[in-house]
Formats: C-alpha cells, structure tokens, sequence
C-alpha cells in the first residue's frame, strides 16, 4: 500500500468520482439524469488528463465533450421525446445478460492488465512535460499529423452536411 | 500513479460503457455508453502514451493527438448518430431499437 | 544455233498460251488470239526447218541440271536427231495447217479465242515431248498433250457426251501412263537416271546396254512393255483403244491435229525413242499389241456410218500398224509412216471437217445448239442404230450424205488423194511406200528369224491394208458418189472457204512422196542399235539393222537398193549380205502382195457400196454374230463400263460407306461407349452419391434457413450480444489456452 | 531475333485486334491483314537469306525454364524455312479469304486467327521439344474455337472430334517426349534441347540411342503426328473438320496444320530416332513394311472415298488423306529421292489445297451449299473460276509441269526403291485421283448449265487475289522444283545417310 499523498488522494477521488458517474450513467432511469451523470463522467475523465500532464486534452475534453456533445445529447433527448424526464425501459433477461457479459468482459480486461507483466510499475513520478499545447498545434499543422488533421476535419465537414441532410424534413426530394 | 491505475478505470468505463449499449432501449442512451467507450479508449491511448513511452522519449505526445483524433470523431459521431436518430424517430415514432427491425429475417 | 532455235519453237506457242491466259486472268481476251496462235505455230515451222541443216548423225542432249540432290541429278534438255527435227516439223506443220483450217472452221464460234489458245499450249507441250531427251521429259510433255487432248475434246463442253468423251479420253490414257511411269520407276532404280542419251553422265542407252552382257533381260523386257503401256494408252492401242473413237466429240480440227497427227502418234515416237531397249521380247509383245489394233479397229470400221468415227477407227488401225512396225524391228518403216499418216490422215480430217462444216452451216451457227437439237431428233429416227455412249450428229452421218464430189470438189479431190494414199495404190502415193515398208519390214524380220509369230504378224497386217482399203473407199462412196440421200441437207451443202481449202490442198500435196528422201537416205534417218540382240542369250542371228531396215528402198526418190548394198557389204561383210538378201526378197513379195490386197479391197467396195453388186445389209444379216461384234466394238466399252468402272465406283461407296460406317462408327462407338460405361456409372454415382449430397445440402440448408432466420432479429442489440459475447468467449478461450 | 519477330508478330496483332473495338470491323481486318503481311515479309527475307547447309541459321537460345532446363531455342534449317514460307504466305490469304464471309464476331475470330498463326510459326521453328510440343498445343485452342464457333452447322461436333482426337494424340507423345527427356541424361544434364538430342540419339551407348527404347518412343510421337498428318485409321476427324470450319481454316487445316504431323515425323521421328524409323522401314517383315503399307493405304484408301463423295469439300478432304499417302511413302523410303519427294509433297500439297478450299469457298460463298451434283455448266457462267480450278486440279492430280507431279512423282520413285510392290498399287491412287477430280470437273462445270445459277457471278478480284500467289507457285515449282529442292537437300541427304546407313540396301515389298 502506497503512500496517500494529497496528490494521490485528489487522484483516487477523481477516479472514484469518474467511475461512480459512469455506473449512474448506465443506471439511472431517467434519461436526463443520465446525461448529467454522464457530464460527471466526463469531467472526471479530463480531471484524469491532468493527471497525465495531458494539459490541453483535459481542456479540449471539456469543452467538446461537456459543451459540444453533451448539449447535442441532450438536444436529441428533447426532440424525440417531447420532454425532458423519458423512462428507460429495461428487460430483466435482457439486463441480466447484458450485465454478465459485461462483467466478463470486465473481469477479463483485469486479468489481462494484472498479468501483463511489462506494465507493471510504470511510473511518471517526477516528470514533469512542458505544455503541450504548442507542441500538439506544431504537430497537427506542420508535421506528420498534418494529414490526418485535414483528413478529420474532412470528415467533420462531412459529418455536418451529412447530419444536416438526414435529419431535414423533406428528405425525399 | 501507475500504468495500471489508469488501465483499470478504463476497463471499467469500457465495461460500462458496453452494458449501457447492450442493455439500454433508448437510442440514447446508446450513444451515451458509446460516449463512454470511446472516453475509455482515449484514457488509454493518452496513459499508454505517456507511460510506455518514458524510457524512449518523455515528451511524446502523440497519444495525446490520438486522443484528440478520438474527441473530433466522437463529435462527427455524436452528430450523425443524432441525425439517425431524428429520422428514425420521423419513420417509425420511436427510438427503441427493437421495435426497429425491418430487418428481420 | 541449235538451242535458241529450238527455245523459238517451244517458247512461241507458250507465249501465244500465256497472253490469252493472262488476259483472261484480268477477264479481257486478246483481241486476235486466232493470229496471235497462227503466227507462233509458223513462227515455230520456220524455225524448225532451219534446224534441218543442224542435225549430225550422233549429237549429244542439250541438258541443264534441273535437280539435285546429293548425288542424284536429273538434267532436263533437248535432244536433237534427224528422227526429232522430222517430228519438228511434222507437228509444226500440221498444226500450221490446222490453225489456218480452224480460223475457217471454228468462226462464229463463242469460245472462239479460247480454241486457239488451246491449239498453241497442245502445240507447246507435243513439241516439248518431241525435243525431249530424258523419260522425264518425254513424260511431262506427254501429260500435258494429254491435258489439252482433254481440253479440247472437252471444248463444246455443253454436250454431255462431249464431257463425258474427255474425261474418258483423260482417264483411259492416265492407265496407260501409270504403266509408262512404272516402267520409268524401273528403269530408275536400275540406272539412277532418266537421261537416254550420254551427256555429262551415262544415259539409260548406254547403261542398259552395258547391263545386257551380266543380262538382266527379264526387267529390261518388263520396263520397256511398261513403258510401252504408255504408248498404249496414248496411241489407243487395244485395250486402251475406246477413246479415241469417243474423242472425236471434240471439234474436227482438233481431231486432224490431236486425235490423227501428233498426239496419238507420240506413242509411236515414245515406242521408237525406246528402241534401243526393247528387248526381242518386249518388241514381240509390242508387234502383237499393234498387229490385233491394226485389225481390230479395221474391222470396226468397215460398220461404222460417223464419218468421223470411221476415220478414228482407221486411225487406231494405223497406229497398230506402226506399232507393228517397231515391234518386228522395223524403226524407220514404223517412223517413216508416222509421218506419211500425219499428213494423209489430217487431209481426210480436215477433209470431213470440210463436209461437216457444209452440213451444219445450214443449221445454225452455233455447233452446241445443232448438236444438242438434233441429238434429241436423232434418237426418235435411228433408236436401231445406237452408237455406245452417243448419238450420230447428223452432219456426220454418211448416210446424209452422198453425191458431194460436184457440191465440194476441191474437198473431194483432196480426200480421194488421201484415201488412195492410206489404202496403199502402188507408186504415186506416199502411203504405199511406207506401208509397204512396214509390211516388208515384218516379212523380213520373220524370213530372217523364221519366226512363226511374224509371219502371223504379216498375215494380220496385210488383212488389215485389204480391210483399210476396202473402208476407206467405202467412205468415198458413201460421202461423195452417188445419190444425195438427204436431198435437204444436200442443197444447202457448199464448197468451203479458202482458208479451209487451201491447208488441204497443201496437205493433198504432202500425201505424194515428197519427204521420203529422208527416209530412204539412210545416213539421215539412223535406226539405234539395238544391243540386246546381239546378246549371246538370243539365239537368233542378229541382223545388222541399219542395213536390215534401211536398204530395201525402192529407187524412186531415195537412194537406190544397189548403193546401200555396196555400202552394206563393205561394212558388215557377209552377215549382212545375207541379211541384205532375205530382205530384198521378202520386199519383193511383201510389195506384191500389198499391191493385190490394196485392190481387193478397192474393188470389193466398189462393188459393194458404188455398183450396188452386193447389198451390205445381206451381208451384214448373214454374219449377224460377226457384225454384231464389229458394231459393238468387241464389247470393249461395254465391258468398262460395266465392269471396270461400275467396279471402281462400286469400290469408291464400299470404301466412303466402310469410313463412315467402320472406322467413323469405331470413333464415335468408343466415345458412346466411354460415355455409356462411364454414364452407368457416373450416372449411378450421379444420382445417388453426388445429387444426393447436393439435395441434402440442399434440404439441411433449407430446413437451417428456416431456422437460422429466427436469429435474423433485425434488432441490433441482439447482434451486439452476439458479438460482444463472440468477442469474450474468443478470448477467453485463448486465455485458456 | 527476326525469327523471333516474325512468330510473335502475328501475337502482338492479336492483342491490337483486341484492343480496337468492335464495331470497325474494317480496320481489324486491316490491321490484320497488316500482321499477316509482316511474317511473310520477314519469311520471304529468311527464305532469301538462308544459307544452303544442313545447319540450323537465325539460332536464338536462351533459358525459359531452368529447372527443367526448358530452353527458348528457335532456329531453321531448309526443311523449316520451306514450311515457315508456306505459313506465312497462307497468312494473308487466309485473311483475304475470310474478309466477306464471316458474319459474326470478327474481332475474336481474327484474334484467334492471329494467335494460331503464332502457334503455326513457333512450331516450326521451335528447336526445343518442349517449346516444339507447347506450340503444337498452342494451335490446337484456335483451332477448335475457330471450326467451333464459326463452323458449319455441325461445328460443335467436329469441333470436339478435332480436338479430343488431337489431344489423344499429344497424350501419346507426351509420354514419348518426357521420356526421352528423363534418358536424355543424369538428372541435373537432362535436355530438351532437339538438336542436342539428336546427336545424343546417334552417340553408340547412349540411353537413347537403344533400340528398344527408339522403338516405343518413335511409336508415341508418331501416332501424336499421325492424327495430324492424318494417317488410316487416325483421319475421320478430317472430313468433319474440314466440312464444318469457315473456308479460311480449312485451309489453314489442309494448308499446314496437316504439315505439322509430317515436319514431326521428319524432324523427330526420323531424325532423333533413325533406330526406330528403320524398324518400321527395314521392308524385312510385316513391322517392317508397316509405314509404307500406311501410305499405301492412305493414298489408295483416301482416293477411293473421295471418289465417292458428293459434298465438294468432303471430296478435296478425302483428297488430301491420299495426297498425304505420298508423303508418308516418301518417308518410308528413306531415300534421297523419296525424302525429297516427301518434303516437296508437304509443300505442294499445302499450295494446293489451300487452293482448292479456296476455290470451294468461291463456289459456297455464291450457291451456299457444295453439292457436286447440284452444279452443271458452270464453266460458261464462269470461265476465269473454272480455268483457275482446272489448274488446281491438275495439279491435284498430279500433272506434270504443275508442282504436285512432282512431289509425287519423287516419292514414289524414292519408294519404287525399296517398296516396288506398294509403290505399284499406290499408283492405282493416281488413276483414280485423276477419275474424280475430272468427275467433279465433269458435274460442276461441264455440261448444260443448271438454269438455277444462270446469275452466278463471276470470280471477283479479292478471291482472285487470293489465288493467284498460289497458282504462281504451283506453277514455278512444277517447271523449276530446284526452287525449293535446293532448299533442303543438304538435309535430305543427311537423313537419307543416317537412314540407310541403318537399313543398308535391302528392299520390301
């Protein structure tokens, strides 16, 4: 058992906090109170980027995710249902089978990171990186990300018109 | 922190993530599980990054840029998932993916 | 000066061939093809008279190369003698004559262009075959005349009987040149040469007769019969007489040129090229075969009313004659009448040409149109005279004719000249002499030898001159005395046009002894030595043939008896005094008799056919059996065709039927086969193994659809299940493992 | 390498051919015709330049498949080069011949035409038995998709019959051919090599050069080219063939294809194995007899059908079968006359009766049927067509100053040598030859004219075109055979010294 820093501390509460929203996410049967849960979720993860000096991830995170995607979700909730509060529905087999699965699944994601002997005991302690945000800007407009970069935002583009053609009204026509 | 701390919230979230797809009869609460996954597979890809790299080159990053990737693809995703939606919700009256099965053998 | 000349010669007629090939080739005929051929026909008689001054006694061929391989070399070339620079111009003039003839003749015609071209590649190809020195040679120019024989009794090819006569003509020769072709086989394995002469190498002369003294007589006498089957074939020798007769479908010029000058003749000359080689033998086989020809078509022709006919028939006798000749060791008798008949027997040719050209003049221009009209007509009025294999064209039938000695009298002069020369009237007529000569030939030779087979060959031979005689002027009276039997056909009959008269006026003047100098000048014309005679295997005494044949001339034009005597005894002593006297003697009685058989004839058809003394159809009644065997021609036809080619025929259908049937049904049997073995097999393993697999594939897959379609939810969540779970359970296995 | 450019011209042709599209039916005939007349060009070259000796000239060899020790070798000698002139020049014509009458589908048919040309070309100058024998293959695809598809109504067939029975042949020799591949040597010094082989074959002690073993294997190359020559009882699929297929490849079929049974037979079974030709030629017993009974046969066995025949092209079919016979005589003879004899034969008889199915296809194209008997006369309404035809008759039939006098006439003298007796009764063949060739002549041309075909047109200038080259060399070969003999007759004379230095001077039958 390690030593329980602060640094360490603030970690664990994020993870907690992550993992516990998430486990709301998948629960809760309102679907509004899922999307806000899912909003914890997500800046738990972002809180998680700093932890890996990721500085200008957890930012983006925020702001795509928590600004961007969320609103979109919950944009969709009221638009095809007319309110806001919409009961999930759950079969019992249904939830039974999922949830074995999914806790396989689980339990072997475990085995294979508890057994995989090569990761054990990577640590960052006392690296620190320099911001990255110039480095990530250089890296996507000049160097070998660059085509990638026009590549995504290619395909956001498309993305828009796409979504925007399929969900107009007329769409015969 | 280890490698490992970071490989097992994600796991987690990943699991998650994969009970709400399997289970949920909401279309989106669908995409709310594959919003998980996809923050499980950027936590992993921005932790591996950062750890296995360390012995080779501190400051890579490109993890990082995989991660980002990631976000502007769940953005593109979350849009045209949505858009989906929106029509099958005009076609059929609903958003419950088994009562959506022209599919049907 | 001896090859161009002889280039000139061969290569005139060719040309004159190869323009109106050509033109034809681009479907334009030269415009004069008539005297485009004449003036290469006397082109090439000019010529050949100026070769006269260029034969030596013993000349070397003239030959090139023409293949070789390794050690082999055939050599192609000329040869010229004093026998070959006569036939030069024996062929060149007739055929001169003959083309002039046909401008008259043949006008109107629609082919009319065609005809002459003919008339020069047959021109060609005989004088190649004349001027030849190898067998080769000989052979190809031989084929060709054969060629345009068919050709040209094929020329009014509308008529089927014509067709047929040319393809027969074609055919019956080809038998007798497969035996020539074998023979030449024969003597090429011996010799490796077709050379006769001595030229760079040995010729087959020289060779064989170096071979005589080891003596392999026995294959020498079988190559040279062999080679003589092409002789029989060509100068319609019995058996392969039938078509020459049947030839005389083709236009009268060309049977004056082909069918009773040259072409026929060419076996004779082929014979006598052979002399050197034929063995005692081989030349008694050769005196036979011409003796039964002589009188066999003798005797045909005495029944015969087709003008033309009658005079093909006479012109198979004639060729025996000569054969007979050659056989009985008479070379120069034999070739001394080759000449006087080629032109004798073109003059009546031409002659009945004449009368025939009168007749169907009123008819209609057009020769195919009358024949074919009258054919159809004929048959209805004359079914009792049933010529084989054709009708009578009324324009030929004697008994249409009648009284045209005052109608044509330059026709008739010329035919009577040249029928009292055939049927040997003593002195005046060149036929006499030469016939005469054969006849004291044979005589002589079975004198000398005291050989029963010849004094028998002498008997047929003088039967035959009587017969001769006595038919010949049997056409006389028929066509040119008496009455006119048809009064219509009678009136409209007229005096050809000079062109068609003045060649017989030219020929009647060559049926007088004009040329016998040559022959009777015997350091011109010398018989070859023939030297298996003086083999010690023969045990006849061997007479010296230059002065056995040559020296028993009348001194008229040649050279007298007493000189060639002198010139005899100096050389060869008292053998050849001997031999000298036998055939001073046997001359003597051979002239004597030749004379009375000559009259006899002539006096028994005038009694029969000009008084009236005797009536020919009692006569005929009478001997029934007899006649009907002349009529029918001793059956010959009738036994080919019935026979011979039915056979052949026959044996074409058993052998087509026997491929389709036999050797076809084995091929497709063994596939059926294969595919009826196989297929109850196959077909057993078909439906049960195979198609039953398949159909229960089929069914299973069936029957698993029907199931399987459940799991086709079309929920997507239900897939996901699926592949998650997959997903796990991989793993999971692969963890365990 | 102009060797080599002149067998793979006629490929490149095809694929131009079927690079151009379909519908400009004029210029893929063009562009055929274009990649005919280069062959020809180049062969005519060759045929000039070829330098008189019993050596092979123009050798290209390089390695094709090494493990194997396949080799591309190519090269002619005088019996080749003869035979290369005879293609190429049918080259052309034959595209001439086809440039009316085939109705359908022309870019493939002249694809394939090409490609068979590739196939003909490479066969004859193919000094590696293995290239020898893939050409020979090669030809045989074209081949049955050109009688197949653009036959007559029983194409298919013929087609198939052509096809399975050469392939039972090829079956044969290519046992025979590897074979003598594995006793060629050790393993690691085998060959293909023919000219290597040949002298393998002739070397005392060698494995190929025992008996026993040139016995078998000359027997599985020659029944392999007996079906192509063809030779009783190996022919019925020659008529079919001939009858169905489009007149351009009958004459391909007639013209050289049927060569390629005999250049085998020359090239391979006389040449590489001289043991065994003389067991079949020795003339001592009935084996020895056995190749010239074949002829023998063949001329008289041919010749009779043919005179029974009533279908036009069936009759020139079965007349080839006989003319073959004298090819086969020839060879029997082994001597220098009769192996001339042969060689010449090959030639002529490809002159020939390319000139006859010509002439068939003339009448077909006009009248549309080949029924002897449903003609009469003809030979007024067309006199040009009618005198050409008699000239290839008469040559048919062998009439001297005409080339196929003498191709028959050697072979039979060469064979008189040896087989006096076969040689006799195979002169009863040219009796009959003559009988229905003058027959047919007879019931087409001569006689009234059967009022039906009062409007036939004549002969026109494209199909004249096409005959004359060959009437030319019908003619020039007939007056001067040296033409071609000299050709050839270094190698003739070899062979004819292996062969009788075997036989020594006995004779058979």
């Amino acid at each position: 058992m390690e030593e329980l820093s602060l640094k360490t501390f603030i970690f664990y509460g994020f993870a907690l906090i992550t993992i516990a929203s998430a486990f709301a996410v998948v629960s809760v049967r309102n679907i509004v109170h899922a999307a806000f849960a899912l909003m914890v979720t997500l800046f738990g993860v972002a809180g998680l980027y700093v932890f890996l000096q990721a500085d200008f991830l957890a930012a983006t995170q925020v702001i795509v995710y928590v600004g961007g995607i969320l609103v979109l979700i919950l944009f969709g909730v009221m638009m095809t249902s007319g309110r806001l509060e919409m009961r999930i529905h759950i079969q019992r087999g249904q939830l039974l089978l999922g949830g074995g699965i999914s806790l396989a699944l689980l339990m072997l994601l475990l085995t294979v990171i508890a057994n995989t002997p090569k990761w054990e005991n990577l640590t960052d302690d006392g690296l620190t990186l320099k911001p990255t945000t110039e480095r990530i800007g250089k890296l996507i407009l000049e160097d070998k990300f660059l085509l990638p970069f026009e590549v995504a935002s290619v395909l956001l583009l498309v993305a828009l018109i796409g979504a925007a053609l399929i969900s107009r009204k007329e769409i015969r026509d | 922190m280890t490698l490992q701390h970071y490989l097992v919230i994600s796991a987690i979230l990943f699991s998650l993530g994969i009970f709400a797809v399997l289970t949920r009869k909401n279309a989106i609460s669908i995409l709310m599980g594959i919003e998980l996954i996809l923050n499980s597979c950027n936590l992993n890809f921005v932790a591996f990054s950062r750890f296995v790299s360390i012995p080779v080159d501190p400051e890579n990053i490109d993890g990082q840029i995989i991660a980002i990737f990631g976000i502007v693809l769940a953005a593109a995703e979350a849009a045209v998932f949505l858009a989906i939606i929106l029509a099958i919700y005009r076609e059929f009256g609903s958003i419950r993916p088994d009562e959506v099965d022209t599919l049907k053998g | 000066m001896v090859v161009p000349l002889i280039s000139i010669i061969l290569l005139s007629p060719l040309v004159a061939f190869a323009i109106f090939a050509l033109s034809g080739l681009a479907k334009r005929s030269f415009p004069r093809q008539d005297l485009l051929s004449t003036a290469a026909m006397l082109i090439a008689l000019v010529c050949s008279f100026f070769l006269l001054r260029d034969v030596v006694p013993d000349p070397e061929p003239l030959a090139v190369d023409w293949v070789s391989i390794g050690e082999i070399t055939i050599s192609m070339g000329f040869y010229l003698d004093s026998v070959t620079v006569i036939m030069l111009i024996v062929v060149t003039l007739v055929s001169s004559l003959v083309h002039i003839f046909s401008i008259g003749y043949m006008h109107g015609d629609p082919r009319y262009p065609r005809f002459f071209a003919y008339l020069s590649l047959f021109s060609f190809s005989m004088l190649f075959l004349v001027v030849s020195d190898n067998l080769l040679g000989i052979y190809i120019g031989w084929e060709l005349v054969g060629l345009c024989s068919y050709l040209l009794i094929g020329f009014w090819f509308e008529k089927d009987s014509a067709a047929n006569a040319c393809k027969k003509a074609f055919l019956t020769t080809r038998v007798g040149d497969i035996g020539m072709f074998i023979g030449m086989m024969m003597l090429f394995k011996k010799f490796n040469t077709f050379s006769l002469y001595d030229g760079t190498q040995d010729g087959i002369f020289t060779l064989a007769a170096a071979q005589l003294t080891t003596g392999d007589m026995v294959w020498l006498s079988i190559a040279g019969i062999l080679i003589f089957c092409g002789a029989i074939g060509k100068s319609a020798q019995v058996p392969l007489h039938t078509w020459l007769p049947d030839a005389m479908e083709g236009p009268t010029p060309v049977s004056a040129l082909i069918h009773a000058a040259t072409m026929v003749a060419a076996g004779v000359y082929l014979t006598a090229r052979m002399f050197p080689i034929l063995t005692v033998s081989s030349s008694l086989v050769i005196a036979y075969v011409g003796g039964i020809t002589a009188i066999v078509a003798a005797t045909i022709a005495i029944v015969r009313f087709d003008i033309k006919r009658v005079l093909a028939y006479s012109t198979v006798s004639q060729l025996g004659y000569m054969m007979l000749a050659i056989g009985a060791g008479s070379y120069v008798a034999g070739l001394f009448h080759l000449t006087t008949h080629a032109f004798f027997k073109a003059l009546l040719f031409l002659g009945s040409g004449s009368v025939i050209h009168a007749f169907h003049a009123m008819h209609s221009h057009s020769h195919d149109e009358a024949h074919a009209d009258d054919e159809a007509h004929e048959h209805d009025d004359h079914s009792l005279v049933h010529e084989h294999g054709s009708e009578i064209p009324p324009d030929q039938d004697m008994r249409n004719m009648g009284g045209l000695r005052r109608k044509m009298p330059i026709t008739f002069i010329t035919m009577l000249i040249a029928t009292l020369s055939i049927s040997g009237v003593p002195f005046v007529f060149s036929g006499f002499w030469s016939k005469d000569k054969i006849l004291a030939g044979v005589l002589g030779r079975a004198m000398e030898w005291n050989s029963i087979h010849h004094y028998i060959l002498f008997g047929i031979a003088l039967l035959a001159a009587c017969i001769t005689a006595f038919y010949m002027f049997r056409l006389i009276f028929m066509t040119f005395f008496g009455e006119p039997r048809n009064q219509e056909m009678h009136n409209m009959a007229h005096e050809s046009p000079w062109v068609m008269t003045a060649p017989l006026i030219i020929l009647a003047v060559l049926s007088f002894p004009v040329v016998n100098h040559l022959w009777f000048n015997k350091n011109y014309v010398i018989p070859p030595e023939q030297h298996h005679l003086a083999a010690p295997q023969h045990a006849y005494v061997s007479p010296d043939t230059k002065t056995g044949d040559a020296n028993f001339g009348f001194s008229f034009f040649g050279v007298s008896d007493a000189q060639a005597a002198d010139e005899a005894g100096g050389k060869n002593g008292e053998k050849a005094d001997e031999a000298y006297h036998i055939h001073k003697r046997a001359h003597d009685i051979a002239m004597a008799l030749s004379i009375i058989v000559a009259g006899l004839g002539i006096l028994l058809s005038w009694l029969f056919y000009h008084r009236r003394r005797f009536s020919a159809e009692s006569v005929a009644t009478t001997f029934r059996p007899v006649y009907n065997l002349f009529w029918h021609k001793y059956y010959f036809d009738e036994f080919y065709d019935g026979v011979l080619v039915a056979l052949t025929v026959w044996k074409s259908r058993l052998f087509a039927r026997f491929d389709l049937s036999v050797i076809d049904g084995i091929v497709n049997g063994v596939s059926t086969v294969t595919r009826r073995v196989f297929a109850a097999f196959i077909g057993f393993f078909d439906n049960s193994v195979v198609d039953g697999i398949v159909n229960r594939v089929a069914e299973v897959t069936w029957a698993a659809g029907g199931r399987i379609r459940r799991i086709q939810t079309g929920a997507i969540q239900t897939y996901l299940f699926v592949v998650i779970g997959g997903i796990v359970l991989i793993i999971l296995i692969f963890r365990a493992l | 390498m102009l060797l080599s450019l002149m067998i793979f011209v006629p490929l490149l042709g095809m694929i131009v051919v079927l690079l151009l599209p379909r519908e400009s039916e004029e210029l893929i005939k063009r562009v055929t015709l274009l990649f005919t007349l280069i062959p020809l060009v180049l062969a005519v070259y060759l045929f000039i330049s070829y330098v008189r000796s019993a050596e092979t000239q123009f050798d290209v060899n390089i390695n094709w498949i090494e493990t194997f020790n396949i080799k591309y070798h190519v090269g002619i000698d005088g019996l080749s080069v003869t035979l290369l002139l005879l293609t190429a020049l049918l080259g052309p014509i034959c595209v001439l011949a086809s440039w009316r009458n085939i109705e359908k589908g022309i870019k493939a048919y002249m694809a394939l035409f090409l490609l068979l040309e590739t196939g003909m070309l490479g066969f004859f100058a193919a000094l590696d038995l293995f290239l020898f024998f893939v050409f020979f293959e090669l030809t045989l695809l074209p081949m049955y998709f050109l009688i197949g598809v653009w036959g007559g109504p029983r194409r298919e067939y013929a087609a198939i019959k052509f096809f399975l029975y050469t392939l039972f042949g090829s079956v044969l020799m290519l046992v025979a051919l590897i074979a003598v591949y594995l006793k060629s040597g050790d393993p690691g010094a085998r060959t293909f090599d023919i000219p290597t082989l040949i002298e393998l074959a002739s070397t005392p002690g060698h494995a190929l050069a025992d008996r026993n073993f040139q016995i078998w294997v000359f027997l599985g190359f020659f029944i392999g080219f007996a079906v192509k020559v063809p030779i009783f009882p190996f022919h019925t699929w020659l008529p079919d063939a001939h009858v169905e297929a489009p007149t351009a490849i009958s004459v391909i079929l007639a013209g050289v294809l049927l060569k390629m049974g005999t250049y085998g037979l020359v090239r391979i079974n006389m040449d590489m194995f001289p043991e065994g030709m003389a067991y079949f030629t020795n003339g001592k017993d009935l084996m020895g007899n056995s190749l010239a009974i074949l002829g023998f046969v063949n001329i008289v066995y041919g010749s009779f059908c043919a005179l029974a025949q009533t279908d036009f092209k069936k009759l020139v079919a079965y007349s080839s079968i006989g003319h073959m016979g004298f090819v086969i005589l020839g060879l029997a003879a082994g001597n220098e006359m009769g192996l001339t004899g042969a060689i010449l034969q090959m030639f002529n008889h490809g002159v020939i009766s390319a000139m006859l199915f010509l002439l068939v296809g003339v009448l077909y194209d006009r009248a549309h049927h080949r029924e002897i008997n449903g003609f009469g006369g003809l030979g007024n309404r067309m006199p040009v067509y009618t005198g050409i035809t008699t000239l290839a008759f008469m040559a048919s039939l062998g009439l001297p100053g005409l080339s196929g006098f003498i191709g028959e006439a050697f072979s039979l003298v060469g064979a008189f040598d040896r087989f006096p007796l076969l040689t006799i009764l195979s002169t009863i063949g040219i009796v009959v030859g003559a009988a229905y060739f003058l027959w047919t002549l007879q019931r087409v041309f001569l006689g009234t004219l059967n009022p039906k075909y009062e409007e036939l047109p004549e002969i026109n200038g494209r199909e004249i075109l096409t005959l004359v080259p060959l009437g030319i060399l019908v003619i020039v070969l007939g007056i001067w055979p040296d033409f071609a003999i000299d050709m050839f007759s270094e190698s003739v004379v070899n062979l004819s010294t292996k062969i009788s230095g075997i036989l020594g001077p006995q004779a058979g039958l």
